[in-house]
């Protein structure tokens, strides 16, 4: 049983991994900002994966049942405010990569440098 | 009846999923765009509604049941016009089946 | 059983994550980006979080992947395949994985009722809301009562992004009083007859839809955001099949900007009339004589804040990234 | 009405944050900078206050909401944070009154408004963290002055200040996730979000990895936020591609802001529950100092670009205040704190002085500036009394929390003797770097092309209004070291 309960946090670490893999080694500036987004929804898995308890269901309360087992509703406020932050460093992150496409005609990182550099 | 209905909710669902199954197969091994995307959208429309039903059986006669109705109904409204207007875009942009229809003779 | 779900959800989630790093083509990358949500959403709503995989379907499969397609559409969709030497950056990665898996074994196990998050903060949560707020939805009590001042710095976070885009893509060719302008062919999908007939008959449900989930978010999963993205996407949707001009003239920009302002004064003002009254900032107990209806109108005017701020923030960038498109 | 005293900690925040919808409606002659101003000196008001109930009555507490501690969202404010508040609200008022002129040429008018937005932002953001005494709320205000400050950066003129933005960006970014992932880890192990309350929880279960991994991630994000010196490389692009004003006002503080959440979370929370901590900071931050210290102010040497020579001596000073943390005595971390203020008082003064020298049409690089203490007497003078004060010259600011970090250093015995080394050296190069600059102004030759006029009235009184600020807090620290010396106390013994 060891495996399962774990296997959350391993995906967590590999989908983080992958995201900050491709912000480093990809040229192309929106591929720069497709690889942040995955790395924070990376984030927004570690932390739901801490909020479900097992044989609950969403905290939603239901006045008539008592007894009833609901989920950490703490870490999905959390991330609610996550992924709102994601959502808007994404949107200035592009207009910014659309005023470099326009000002330097490219949006590679390396044709950039290079046309900084004359 | 309860049991008349379980089984009914289960073909449906199964033959939803064969659907599905054979929509996915089918966008995989069609050679050009316009017959893959015509597979593609055969699982949208067929399939997901039979799932679709499927569950309301599942869920008897209850909001759920309502809820899954309507998207039921979004869903016959909205993939065959995704289905039209992707075909009608890929069409406009110049992606012209005549020209695989000739490669296939040479095959 | 959700074990078994959440194992084939997240190898799926993997592979689609490894599906985007390595597609060349950025309109692919998008389009696989917005399965990505989408996975993510269905493995939120396993591990019972509804509010988060609603939220996470709308605004991050939806306007996320209108964001990404408005700037490919501004620059190029290709991205260059070299060969580059990859190791420093392959090394960091597996070292920092190596460091997170070695962190996990001490970790409480999925669903595991004795992990110490359930112990101190979250039953307090669950036993108060029916006794002082009163309302079905734990999530949105702690969302915009107990946490409130958390909401509140999100909401000018989505009212900075708004900002910003703005004061980036601003044209610096007109003056800012005057509108944008678009230009005559901004016609939108005039000549695409069926998607012109279905998006008019769908956009008055879509909003209406997003006026349910704005009001309905103190019983079931919804809320300000939530709403925000589902209005903007009807009114989106309603610019994409009539064209620039019309959208335009149905909310001009202006009214955008004035939504924007609105809506995070809104929040913030709820927060000062509480101080007036006595209590401290964001108390809705004393904005009326009966402290939880004070709470019931206090949250309900706070996430009204929120839906009007997001959708004019998610609107003014769509139409600054349309108009751009007629100027270049 | 609950008397106002008591609603100061969430005023500082508010008064800024409300007034950013007002001004982004602005769109007036220059209403939306007189707007600016108003909240911006009504929040270094609230600050000044907010330091004198802190220095009578100690750590002030306010629950956001009336919801008790751990369960709704708790302010706090101490000494450490009361300080910095006044360098963050002083550092924004200063530098609007510097933007009002410099901005004309760099920010087009119809978007001026627009800029002022994000100016609030900015400031209502580090307030925000300065004043939060949860972690995750931490997090929401850190995006928050993030954004705003790339918002203000992409206002350069130049193209590469977008290059230079996105950069920041996507480091930036990383950081505040690298941080959100080590509270998450935390919030994992203890259960709540509140910083006192994890601190008293963290006892039990101090030694499991997660927390270790946790206090590896934060202090790796905030490092990056705070630009320490491996992780500093957003740094020196974005100060110099950035308008004047608002290079002036985030290199007073807001890399400062950063390094204050590290400090609190590794002395607040961490202190005595992790064990090695002591080995932590000296193990590995003392190093990353010294090097910081002499390494970039060896880069400033040979740096022409005016600006980017400024942005390196900051990130050596940045190594100050970290070498002055790291030694943990409570005379080191009133060196390092005390640091904070004075090199805001310094490099404010120094970027002031640049944003009047563009504004005179002198061109910024130390070649560029051959002859022009002739033509800009006033503006090179107060350029000359600034650098005085970055090198450390007895008489000004720089001077008393290099002295402090000096006796810090001593206590430690033989140990110490070596730290003074780079201390020192770092001292010499820094008067080797502004020599260059001062030699280039006075002593070259003019070039008879640019006819450089002296800068406005307006932003030479300003500019000299700091200088005698400089000098002032050289002669008669006791506003800043007082604060730092209590900070330091509250940040060693937290509990007693």
């Amino acid at each position: 049983m060891e495996f399962f309960g774990l296997y959350n946090y391993w995906v967590f670490a590999v989908l983080l991994m992958i995201g900050l893999y491709t912000v480093m080694s990809k040229a192309n500036l929106i591929k720069k900002l497709i690889g942040m987004s995955i790395f924070q929804s990376a984030v927004f898995l570690l932390y739901i994966t801490m909020d479900k308890v097992e044989g609950g269901t969403a905290p939603i309360l239901k006045p008539g049942v008592d007894g009833q087992i609901y989920s950490n509703p703490l870490p999905q406020v959390l991330i609610l405010t996550a992924i709102v932050v994601g959502v808007a460093t994404l949107a200035l992150g592009l207009a910014i990569v659309v005023r470099i496409s326009e000002s330097y005609g490219t949006i590679e990182e390396d044709e950039v440098r290079e046309i900084d550099r004359e | 009846m309860q049991i008349a209905l379980d089984i009914a909710s289960w073909t449906l669902l199964i033959a939803g999923g064969a659907f599905v199954f054979t929509g996915g197969l089918g966008a995989l091994r069609m050679p050009d765009f316009y017959t893959r995307m015509h597979a593609a959208s055969l699982t949208d429309s067929l399939g997901t509604i039979l799932v679709l039903f499927g569950i309301a059986l599942q869920a008897g006669v209850s909001l759920a049941a309502l809820k899954l109705i309507t998207i039921t109904l979004f869903l016959l409204l909205t993939s065959p016009t995704a289905a039209y207007a992707l075909a009608n875009a890929a069409r406009l942009s110049g992606v012209n089946p005549e020209h695989v229809v000739a490669t296939n003779e040479q095959r | 059983m959700v074990v078994l779900f959440g194992l084939f959800l997240l190898t799926l989630l993997v592979i689609t994550a490894l599906g985007i790093v390595n597609a060349d083509n950025l309109f692919a990358a998008v389009m696989l980006m917005g399965i990505f949500s989408l996975q993510m959403a269905a493995i939120f709503f396993v591990l019972d979080a509804a509010d988060v995989a609603l939220t996470e379907a709308a605004v991050g499969a939806g306007v996320a992947t209108m964001l990404l397609l408005g700037a490919l559409a501004l620059t190029k969709d290709k991205e260059k395949r070299r060969r580059r030497r990859r190791w420093p950056a392959i090394v960091i990665v597996t070292v920092t994985t190596l460091m997170m898996i070695y962190a996990t074994f001490d970790m409480p196990r999925l669903g595991d009722p004795q992990a110490p998050v359930h112990q101190h903060v979250a039953p307090w949560y669950l036993s108060e809301t029916p006794k002082v707020i009163d309302i079905p939805n734990v999530v949105t009590a702690i969302l915009a009562s107990f946490r409130g001042y958390d909401t509140l710095g999100e909401v000018f976070v989505i009212f900075t992004a708004g900002v910003g885009v703005m004061f980036i893509l601003a044209n610096g060719s007109g003056n800012g009083r005057r509108t944008m302008v678009p230009s005559a062919d901004s016609t939108g999908l005039r000549h695409h007859l069926v998607p012109r007939v279905v998006g008019r008959l769908l956009v008055p449900f879509i909003v209406l839809f997003g006026l349910y989930v704005q009001f309905h978010g103190e019983y079931g999963p919804g809320g300000g955001f939530q709403a925000g993205a589902l209005i903007s996407a009807g009114l989106i949707l309603y610019a994409l099949v009539e064209g620039e001009k019309e959208a335009l003239r149905a909310i001009p920009l202006s009214v955008l900007v004035g939504m924007i302002a609105f809506g995070a004064f809104l929040f913030g003002a709820v927060g000062v009339v509480g101080m007036l009254f006595g209590g401290n900032f964001l108390d809705y107990s004393v904005l009326l004589s009966n402290p939880v209806a004070g709470q019931h109108l206090g949250i309900m005017l706070v996430e009204l804040g929120v839906g009007i701020t997001v959708t004019g923030v998610l609107l003014t960038i769509f139409h600054t990234i349309a108009a751009r498109r007629k100027d270049h | 009405m609950m008397p106002i005293i008591a609603q100061l900690p969430i005023l500082q925040v508010v008064v800024p944050l409300m007034a950013a919808p007002l001004v982004i409606l602005l769109r007036g002659r220059n209403l939306a900078w007189f707007a600016t101003m108003a909240a911006s000196l009504f929040a270094f008001a609230i600050s000044m206050n907010l330091a004198n109930r802190v220095r009578e009555a100690g750590p002030v507490s306010y629950e956001v909401g009336s919801w008790p501690a751990p369960y709704g969202i708790e302010l706090y404010v101490d000494a450490f944070s009361a300080l910095l508040l006044i360098v963050v609200s002083g550092a924004s008022s200063f530098a609007l009154l510097i933007a009002r002129n410099s901005l004309k040429h760099e920010v087009p008018e119809d978007r001026q408004h627009l800029f002022y937005t994000a100016w609030l932002l900015a400031l209502s953001g580090l307030t925000g963290i300065l004043v939060a005494g949860d972690a995750f709320n931490i997090f929401v205000f850190m995006e928050i002055s993030s954004l705003a400050t790339y918002i203000l950066i992409a206002g350069g003129k130049q193209r590469q200040a977008l290059t230079a933005v996105f950069k920041y960006l996507i480091l930036g970014t990383i950081g505040a996730t690298f941080y959100l992932i080590g509270v998450g880890l935390i919030y994992m192990m203890t259960g709540t979000l509140n910083l006192a309350d994890m601190a008293a929880r963290l006892h039990n279960v101090a030694d499991l990895k997660p927390i270790l991994v946790a206090g590896g991630f934060i202090t790796v994000g905030l490092a990056i936020k705070a630009a320490i010196f491996p992780l500093h490389t957003w740094l020196p692009n974005a100060y110099t591609y950035a308008p004047h004003a608002v290079t002036a006002f985030i290199a007073a503080c807001s890399t400062k802001v950063s390094l204050y959440v590290l400090l609190r979370f590794d002395f607040f929370v961490f202190q005595d529950n992790l064990p090695g901590h002591v080995a932590q900071f000296t193990a590995f931050l003392m190093p990353l100092a010294v090097i910081a210290i002499v390494l970039a102010s060896l880069i400033a040497l040979v740096e022409n670009d005016l600006k980017r020579l400024l942005a390196f001596s900051s990130v050596a000073q940045i190594g100050y205040i970290l070498l002055g943390a790291s030694l943990v005595s409570v005379t080191g971390l009133t060196a390092g704190i005390s640091h904070m203020f004075n090199h805001a008082l310094a490099k404010g003064a120094l970027f002031f002085a640049v944003a009047c020298l563009a504004a005179g049409g002198a061109r910024l690089s130390v070649t560029g500036l051959s002859g022009a203490a002739r033509q800009m007497p006033l503006t090179m003078a107060a350029f000359v009394a600034a650098g005085l004060s970055l090198i450390g010259i007895p008489g000004t600011a720089g001077f008393v929390s290099k002295w402090y970090l000096v006796r810090a250093c001593l206590e430690l015995g033989p140990w110490g003797a070596l730290l003074i080394a780079p201390v020192l050296v770092g001292s010499l190069i820094a008067v080797l770097y502004v020599w260059r600059v001062i030699e280039s102004a006075y002593f070259a030759s003019a070039n008879q092309s640019d006819k450089l006029t002296e800068a406005p009235r307006w932003m030479l009184a300003v500019l000299w209004s700091v200088v005698g600020l400089n000098v002032y807090f050289g002669l008669q620290p006791t506003l800043p070291l007082e604060l730092a010396a209590s900070a330091a106390d509250t940040l060693l013994f937290p509990y007693d």
